[in-house]
């Protein structure tokens, strides 16, 4: 919304307005319930945008009409941030509230994989190291697996959990082959398309927004293999197993020490222009930080704790709530 | 001494298989009729086996919430209704009056056609583009607040006037030009006559199409996941610029949960909401019987 | 402030208005054929002149005003301090304008709090000076209209060209919305092709918005299979189930049921159209797709996939049987009675009078049913974002997921995406192609109806 | 003397191109009965509705020529159709009583005309339409019943007293029996020779024995044309035109 | 020697409660006109469509009594009302040729009855009832051209043709030249003449005119009473009733 005729309703609000991540959304769902049980006041509105279009929004400008926390799954962008300084939204606070896992996982049925960034990497890729993409079973990609073919069903375009998938486990098997540094510094585009590039025909299969859906499929399909978050994968321990990536089982532990190559942080950002005039912003801010303790309820809701050194850096940033270092942003 | 023509073995046989032919036809006929009907009511079946069990008190009172056994749809029911009264105090109106110029007044112009054009045009027109249209116009250019009713409603009311336009334009073609004719006939000007005598008549027709168009505003989602009702709003809204959710939307959303026991409660808002629906439906066709004139 | 005050000042003045006139016209009547018309009329009349003029000044100076008060204020030495960038200080205004209204709201900005008391005897001079204005264009309307008060006035005519004004602005909504609808998706799908060709966008056959980086981007951007899915699962599949459920339904419950079957079936029907589609859809994902995953597992396909096609064309079918049957309906009832009269005298039975008599005459009107009916379908949104999936697939498979237009546009726009982004963009383009196919079909089928319909007038 | 009523010269009526009326030019009296006769088709319904403007209300209609009520053309810029339908009152083919009750059903045209100060005023005019109608005793005792409720030829005179309640000076009458039995016929009949000693009356029939007994004047039109227009009794029993005895005698028609 | 083809027994007609026809018995002979007259609303074509059992179409319509066709009653269980209703055809007040092809509209009947084996036995059949509706010279170049395109005469001359194609033994007419023009009602008078040599024939007209023109025999009906019954000539020279003889005169209807 453009500031210029957004005067009508740039008066007062009287609750917390946050959007963005789908990923996030259940917990901050779940933080708002706490905060306004405690008597914080009206219970804040969670809209789930996805993360992109919930930075727009967060970034449109300063003034009730405009949000006061974005949820995030993953970090605020360069461009995005400066966009945010353009509308006049100064001071944002970055606060890291937890770990998201993206698990790779088969139904308690299925032949037992144990994959490698690589593996997925030349499995998944639409231009492994260069070259379209021919694999059709998992042996293809390395011997030692199944014969099975090779069938993944993920998060859509859309999704940040596809972006995490694509940063965090395809393009670390892509950089294990050193000319792919090299492409890196040479030619930027090239190389994200390498890296980064999801194949298209067929083993690769967009399951939808809906994680649920993903889950059904896979516990119905035993030779399939899901993405989804690793909240996912702990509502559902009848019917699911993780899949070992570089022989680390998707659990708890292993993601919150960040030993298993597909965690990733939830951030939320917070302006720091609206603390002042949004009644109990401060204390919303607060309860993150009482929830994602190790005793905290966002545990039993699927989160997974960051460990002790990033809480105490989040508590600190809470507390003191310091703007966010832009320098450190690509 | 019947007609000998007709009474051969290869004529009987053939008046046979004809009559066979026919009965064939029919079961055919009354087949479609029960696989349509047996689907809705596999449909409702299954929502009444998943849901009834969780339509208490607490869930008709509660607001949504993330644990399913305090969830309730009183606040989407709220924010449906709030929606629902900007969307018919606009749609109506305007529908009504603008279903009486294009039928009692318009000059056969091509600008009329243009409009008529229009109308028919938006009634067809995707409910998600309204979402667009919405997104640009409400809340982009007019800086109203997000994910409130208000903004709701007017998205809707623009998807819901063309159905009242069209609706209301055949009540008014069905109320007989005789009684035009009556009322010019004793020096009523043309304003006179349709605002004394056509209007009150063409009403029932109008409003029955009034409640269909508001039933189906009424189940809409996707152009509200463009306006920003895709939301988390524990506290009913207070008013019209309050953020809410609706009960469709409602729906979407607990339809997305990880807690399998939330499909319970998606199946039981469900059932509100088709109890809601049918209600509208029952009296739109009440409406038509009650007032429908045999002219 | 003042200025809604003066608003309710001028109703009140019209209601005035509307008693005097309407007393003084009354007392002008000296029986039949003296006036031109009744006095309730003059009432009317003289209260519009009244209303009308002040609302007219009122909104001109609704607009006019905070322009004028931004003039006074930017003379404040407070205002040195906003920031010159447009938007900044615009939002800074309207928060100090926010507060000067409502002294209790919180400042985002302390500049605004600042600027709230220079803004508050700004809007306190020039709201007094509008109310002034407002009020003078109405007495001066009413002035005028007093004169008119006579008994050969025609106070009628002159209000019932009010009404017809009214009604004409207001029939012009359609045009509006639809010039609304059309501009915004133009101006936005016009950022989309600046990066994308047009023709890459209608003829490529590879849809990956998620892999568009670097410099040529077209080719990322093919939507020939998300056409394929609209039409595949709204126009194809979703036919095959409507269509014969929907005529025959329709030839049963106008040519065999008797009345009674027909009052409580033909509603009954109509229900399948007023299920909300987030019902629907929810069913398709969790009742019919598994089912016809394991039909598809049954006859021997491996690995089938959950979200297909053929769940979510079956049940957007069911939804549609009712447009199809209505529209059927409407068509054979448009034959005229002696259409089957002549048939049924020649002694044919009532089915072959109704395959080689009725439907003949009234395929028109069903085409164009159907085609209203697509048009429905492939503009569905729920019922594909619940049950069809995500894959750009270009199959003829049934089993096989497939994604629609309708279904990008909402994943575009709710999705993670960067703003600006062509990704994002782009679901204005595919708004804009659906709008402009529904359009077509729309115009086709009306004009297929129209035809039709004067064949037996 | 003759007390010319309404006057046509030279009147044509166009539907778009086609023309309906041609060249029809005729006197009409005061407290006569005109009757319209011809086989279906040739125009009388035109004719008529164009002498109190009721093809106004149809889009492509156009009347050329002069009508002029009391030597006034009715046509001129001057004239305001409203007020002469007021004056020049008509009657249908099909009884067309409002959905309302008897009483509004009468009282509706005197009440935008605002001829009755207050109800009491209004009754007497009720009374006294339906009185001339020959149906007040009819319906005295249920003048909040719907005019729907009523038989036909019931509904036929209601429609009578609803245009005698204006006090019109002339009443169009287009086929108004058409639609009743014999019994209500007669009673019709009756009645129109009753009002005629207060109303010019012109009415339209495509029973030449309906306008042997109730008109005094008599115009045969045949194609648009009006072939013949005389007393009634010269018209039946000694036809100047070939075509108009052809018609009598029942070789078309 | 009578050669009685139909014959009523005490026939009552109800629409649900309503009684439309009470108790008319007739004899209908072979080789005559029979012309059902009365003023509107009286119940001919209700009798008439009763006739060949099209009454069955209407879904509240019940008819009691007997009917026989060559002595065997048309309501039994055993008498299928398909093959009925080709042996009996009917003709309808406006022409409603089916929107196909001249050729296709006449080759319509034979082909539901199976009555011709082959295309070329389908073009005598049409020939045949085309030159028997007089029509044949009219549209022997143009049998493919829709039957839609022909004039009204043209269109019930095409109806009378295809009633014709299945060799039916009666004709019932309801009406047939009301909707036509002076011209192409002589046509379908004289051919109605030409026809009855081959098929009884009943026609309905509301025109006493007509009815004297071509039937031989004449029913007059009133109020779903069979008035009276007897030779033409009989009937309009020296009525024997007094309601049939007001209605002869013109004093209603
Ligand atoms: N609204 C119209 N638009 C075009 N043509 C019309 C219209 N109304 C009547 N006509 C034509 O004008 C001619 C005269 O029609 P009109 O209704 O005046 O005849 P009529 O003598 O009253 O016949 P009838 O006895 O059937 O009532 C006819 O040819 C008719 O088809
Ligand atoms: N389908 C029907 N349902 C109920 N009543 C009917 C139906 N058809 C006709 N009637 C009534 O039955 C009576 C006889 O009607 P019918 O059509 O037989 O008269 P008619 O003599 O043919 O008149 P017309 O000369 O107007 O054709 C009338 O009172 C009519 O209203
Ligand atoms: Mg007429
Ligand atoms: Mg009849
Ligand atoms: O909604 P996400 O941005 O977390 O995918």
């Amino acid at each position: 919304a453009c500031g210029g005729s957004g005067g009508s309703s740039g008066g007062a609000r009287d609750y917390i307005h946050a959007v963005g991540s789908s990923t996030v959304y259940p917990f901050a769902t779940a933080v708002a319930e706490a905060y306004a049980k405690a008597g914080g006041g009206k219970s804040p509105v969670i809209e789930s945008t996805g993360t992109g279009a919930g930075m727009k929004l967060f970034c449109g400008g300063v003034g009730a009409s405009f949000p006061d926390v974005e949820n995030a799954s993953r970090r605020i962008k360069k461009s995005e941030f400066e966009d945010c300084q353009k509308n006049g939204v100064k001071e944002i606070v970055e606060v890291q509230v937890g770990i998201d896992g993206i698990a790779f996982a088969e139904a308690k049925t299925g032949p037992g994989f144990k994959l490698t960034p690589v593996d997925i990497y030349k499995a998944l890729a639409a231009n492994p190291f260069g070259k379209p993409n021919t694999a059709k079973t998992w042996a293809d990609v390395n011997p030692s697996l199944p014969a099975e073919p090779i069938l993944v069903y993920g998060p859509p375009s859309t999704s940040g959990t596809r972006d995490a998938l694509k940063e965090l486990i395809l393009e670390a098997g892509c950089k294990t082959d050193p000319a792919m540094e090299a492409l890196k510094k040479s030619d930027e585009d090239k190389y994200k398309a390498t890296c980064q590039d999801i194949r298209e025909d067929g083993p690769y299969v967009d399951a939808g927004e809906n994680d649920n859906l993903i889950v059904q499929k896979i516990s119905q399909n035993p030779k399939a293999i899901g993405v989804f978050g690793y909240s996912f994968l702990e509502s559902n321990p009848d019917s699911l197993i993780g899949i070992p990536l570089n022989n680390v089982v998707p659990t708890y532990a292993s993601i919150s020490d960040f030993s298993y190559p597909g965690a990733r942080p939830l951030y939320i950002y917070v302006k720091k222009q609206h603390l002042g005039p949004i009644k109990g912003l401060q204390d919303y801010v607060n309860e993150w930080a009482k929830a994602w303790g190790p005793t905290g309820y966002l545990k039993a809701k699927g989160m997974v704790i960051a460990p002790a050194d990033v809480q105490a850096k989040s508590a600190e940033i809470v507390k003191s709530m310091t703007a966010l270092d832009p320098s450190t942003l690509k | 001494m019947s007609n000998p023509r007709w009474q051969t073995p290869a004529a009987l046989r053939r008046i046979a298989r004809r009559n066979a032919a026919e009965r064939r036809f029919r079961l055919l006929g009354l087949g479609a009729i029960a696989l349509s009907l047996g689907f809705l009511a596999l449909l409702l079946v299954i929502m009444a086996k998943n849901g009834l069990s969780g339509l208490n008190w607490s869930f008709l009172s509660g607001s949504d919430s993330t644990d399913p056994h305090m969830a309730g749809v009183w606040g989407a029911a709220k924010g449906s209704l709030l929606t629902m009264l900007v969307t018919i105090a606009i749609a109506f109106p305007m529908g009504v009056l603008a279903a009486l110029y294009l039928e009692e007044f318009a000059p056969r112009t091509r600008w009329i056609e243009w409009v008529e054009v229009s109308i028919n045009n938006l009634a067809a027109v995707p409910s998600i583009i309204f979402g667009l249209l919405g997104l640009a116009v409400f809340i982009n250019t007019a800086g109203l607040p997000r994910s409130s009713p208000l903004v709701g409603g007017l998205t809707l009311a623009l998807m819901t006037m063309p159905v009242i336009v069209i609706s209301g334009r055949n009540a008014i073609k069905a109320v007989p030009p005789s009684i035009r004719d009556a009322a010019l006939a004793v020096g009523a000007s043309k304003v006179q006559t349709v605002f004394h005598h056509v209007l009150p008549l063409a009403l029932p027709g109008i409003l029955t199409g009034t409640i269909i168009g508001m039933a189906r505003a009424l189940g809409e989602t996707a152009p509200l996941l463009m306006i920003g009702m895709r939301a988390f709003v524990a506290t009913p809204p207070g008013g019209l610029t309050d953020p809410s959710s609706v009960l469709p939307m409602q729906i979407f959303l607990w339809s997305d949960q990880i807690d399998t026991a939330f499909v319970e409660n998606t199946s039981a808002a469900i059932i509100v909401l088709l109890m809601f629906l049918m209600a509208m439906n029952g009296l739109a066709i009440y409406l038509r019987n009650k007032f429908e004139v045999r002219w | 402030m003042i200025l809604s005050a003066v608003l309710l000042a001028v109703l009140a003045l019209g209601l005035a208005g509307w008693t005097f006139a309407r007393n003084k016209a009354r007392l002008l009547y000296a029986g039949r054929g003296s006036m031109h018309s009744m006095p309730v009329y003059h009432g009317w009349h003289f209260a519009l002149w009244i209303v009308l003029p002040g609302l007219l000044a009122w909104g001109v100076w609704s607009v006019a005003m905070p322009t004028l008060v931004n003039g006074s204020i930017l003379a404040d030495p407070a205002a040195a301090a906003l920031p010159a960038d447009d938007m900044q200080r615009a939002a800074i205004l309207s928060e100090a304008r926010a507060i000067a209204a409502d002294p209790s709201v919180f400042a985002f900005d302390p500049l605004s709090a600042r600027l709230a008391d220079p803004i508050r005897v700004a809007e306190g001079k020039w709201g007094t000076i509008g109310a002034l204005l407002v009020l003078i264009c109405a007495l001066a309307g009413g002035a005028h209209a007093w004169t008119r008060v006579r008994a050969g006035f025609p106070a009628r005519t002159r209000v019932e060209r009010v009404v017809m004004a009214v009604l004409l602005v207001v029939s012009l909504m359609a045009i509006l919305t639809t010039v609304g609808i059309i501009g915004s998706l133009v101006f936005e799908a016009g950022l989309f092709f600046k990066d994308v060709s047009p023709l890459a966008f209608l003829t490529g056959t590879h849809w990956s918005p998620a892999n568009a980086h670097g410099g040529d981007i077209s080719a990322n951007f093919g939507a020939v299979p998300l056409f394929w899915g609209t039409i595949y699962i709204g126009a194809i599949i979703a036919m095959f189930v409507a269509i014969p459920l929907g005529l025959m339904s329709a030839i049963y419950l106008t040519q065999y049921a008797t009345r009674r079957v027909r009052g409580w079936f033909k509603p009954l029907l109509e229900i399948l159209a007023g299920v909300p589609t987030v019902v629907y859809g929810y069913f398709a994902a969790l009742t019919v797709a598994p089912k016809v995953r394991d039909f598809a597992a049954w006859i021997g396909m491996n690995n089938p996939s959950t979200e297909s096609a053929l769940a979510a064309g079956l049940v957007m079918g069911v939804m549609i049987i009712p447009f199809v049957s209505s529209m059927a309906d409407d068509s054979l009832a448009a034959v005229p009675r002696s259409m089957s009269d002549g048939s049924l005298a020649l002694g044919a039975t009532r089915s072959e009078t109704i395959k080689k008599v009725l439907l003949p005459a009234a395929l028109p009107g069903i085409v164009a049913g159907v085609m209203l009916a697509i048009s429905r379908a492939i503009g569905e949104t729920m019922i594909v974002v619940m049950a069809a999936g995500a894959s750009a697939n270009l199959s003829a498979n049934p089993f096989a997921s497939m994604t629609t237009v309708t279904y990008q546009i909402v994943q575009m726009l709710t999705g993670d995406q960067e703003f600006n982004n062509p990704k994002t963009l782009s679901a204005f383009a595919l708004g804009l192609v659906l709008f402009v196919v529904t359009l077509i079909l729309n115009i086709i089928a009306l004009r297929v109806v129209k035809r039709f319909r004067e064949a037996y007038e | 003397m003759t007390d010319i009523k309404l006057q046509a010269r030279n009147v044509d009526v166009y539907y778009g191109q086609k023309k309906a009326i041609d060249n029809v030019s005729i006197d009409i009296d005061n407290g006569l009965v005109t009757a319209f006769i011809g086989p279906s088709g040739c125009g009388k319904s035109t004719f008529l509705r164009s002498l109190n403007r009721m093809n106004d209300t149809i889009a492509d209609a156009r009347v050329t020529g002069e009508i002029l009520l009391d030597g006034e053309d009715i046509y001129a810029a001057s004239m305001d159709p409203v007020a002469l339908r007021a004056r020049v009152g008509m009657v249908f083919q099909k009884p067309n009583p409002f959905p309302k009750s008897i009483y509004e059903n009468i009282a509706y045209g005197p009440r935008i005309h605002g001829l009755a100060q207050g109800k009491a005023d209004m009754d007497v005019i009720v009374e006294k339409s339906l009185t001339q109608a020959g149906l007040w005793n009819e319906v005295k005792d249920r003048l909040n019943d719907p005019g729907t409720a009523l038989s036909g030829g019931q509904q036929q005179r209601l429609c009578i007293a609803r245009a005698v309640a204006v006090s019109p000076e002339v009443i169009l009458m287009d086929e108004p029996c058409s639609a009743l039995d014999p019994i209500a016929t007669a009673r019709i009949e009756e009645l129109i020779d009753d009002l005629r000693q207060t109303y010019a009356i012109v009415i339209v029939t495509h029973s030449m024995q309906q306008a042997a007994r109730v008109s005094q004047r008599t115009a045969f039109f045949h194609l648009g044309v009006m072939v013949e227009y005389g007393e009634t009794s010269e018209i039946f029993t000694n036809p100047r035109e070939a075509r108009t005895k052809d018609y009598i005698t029942g070789r078309y028609g």
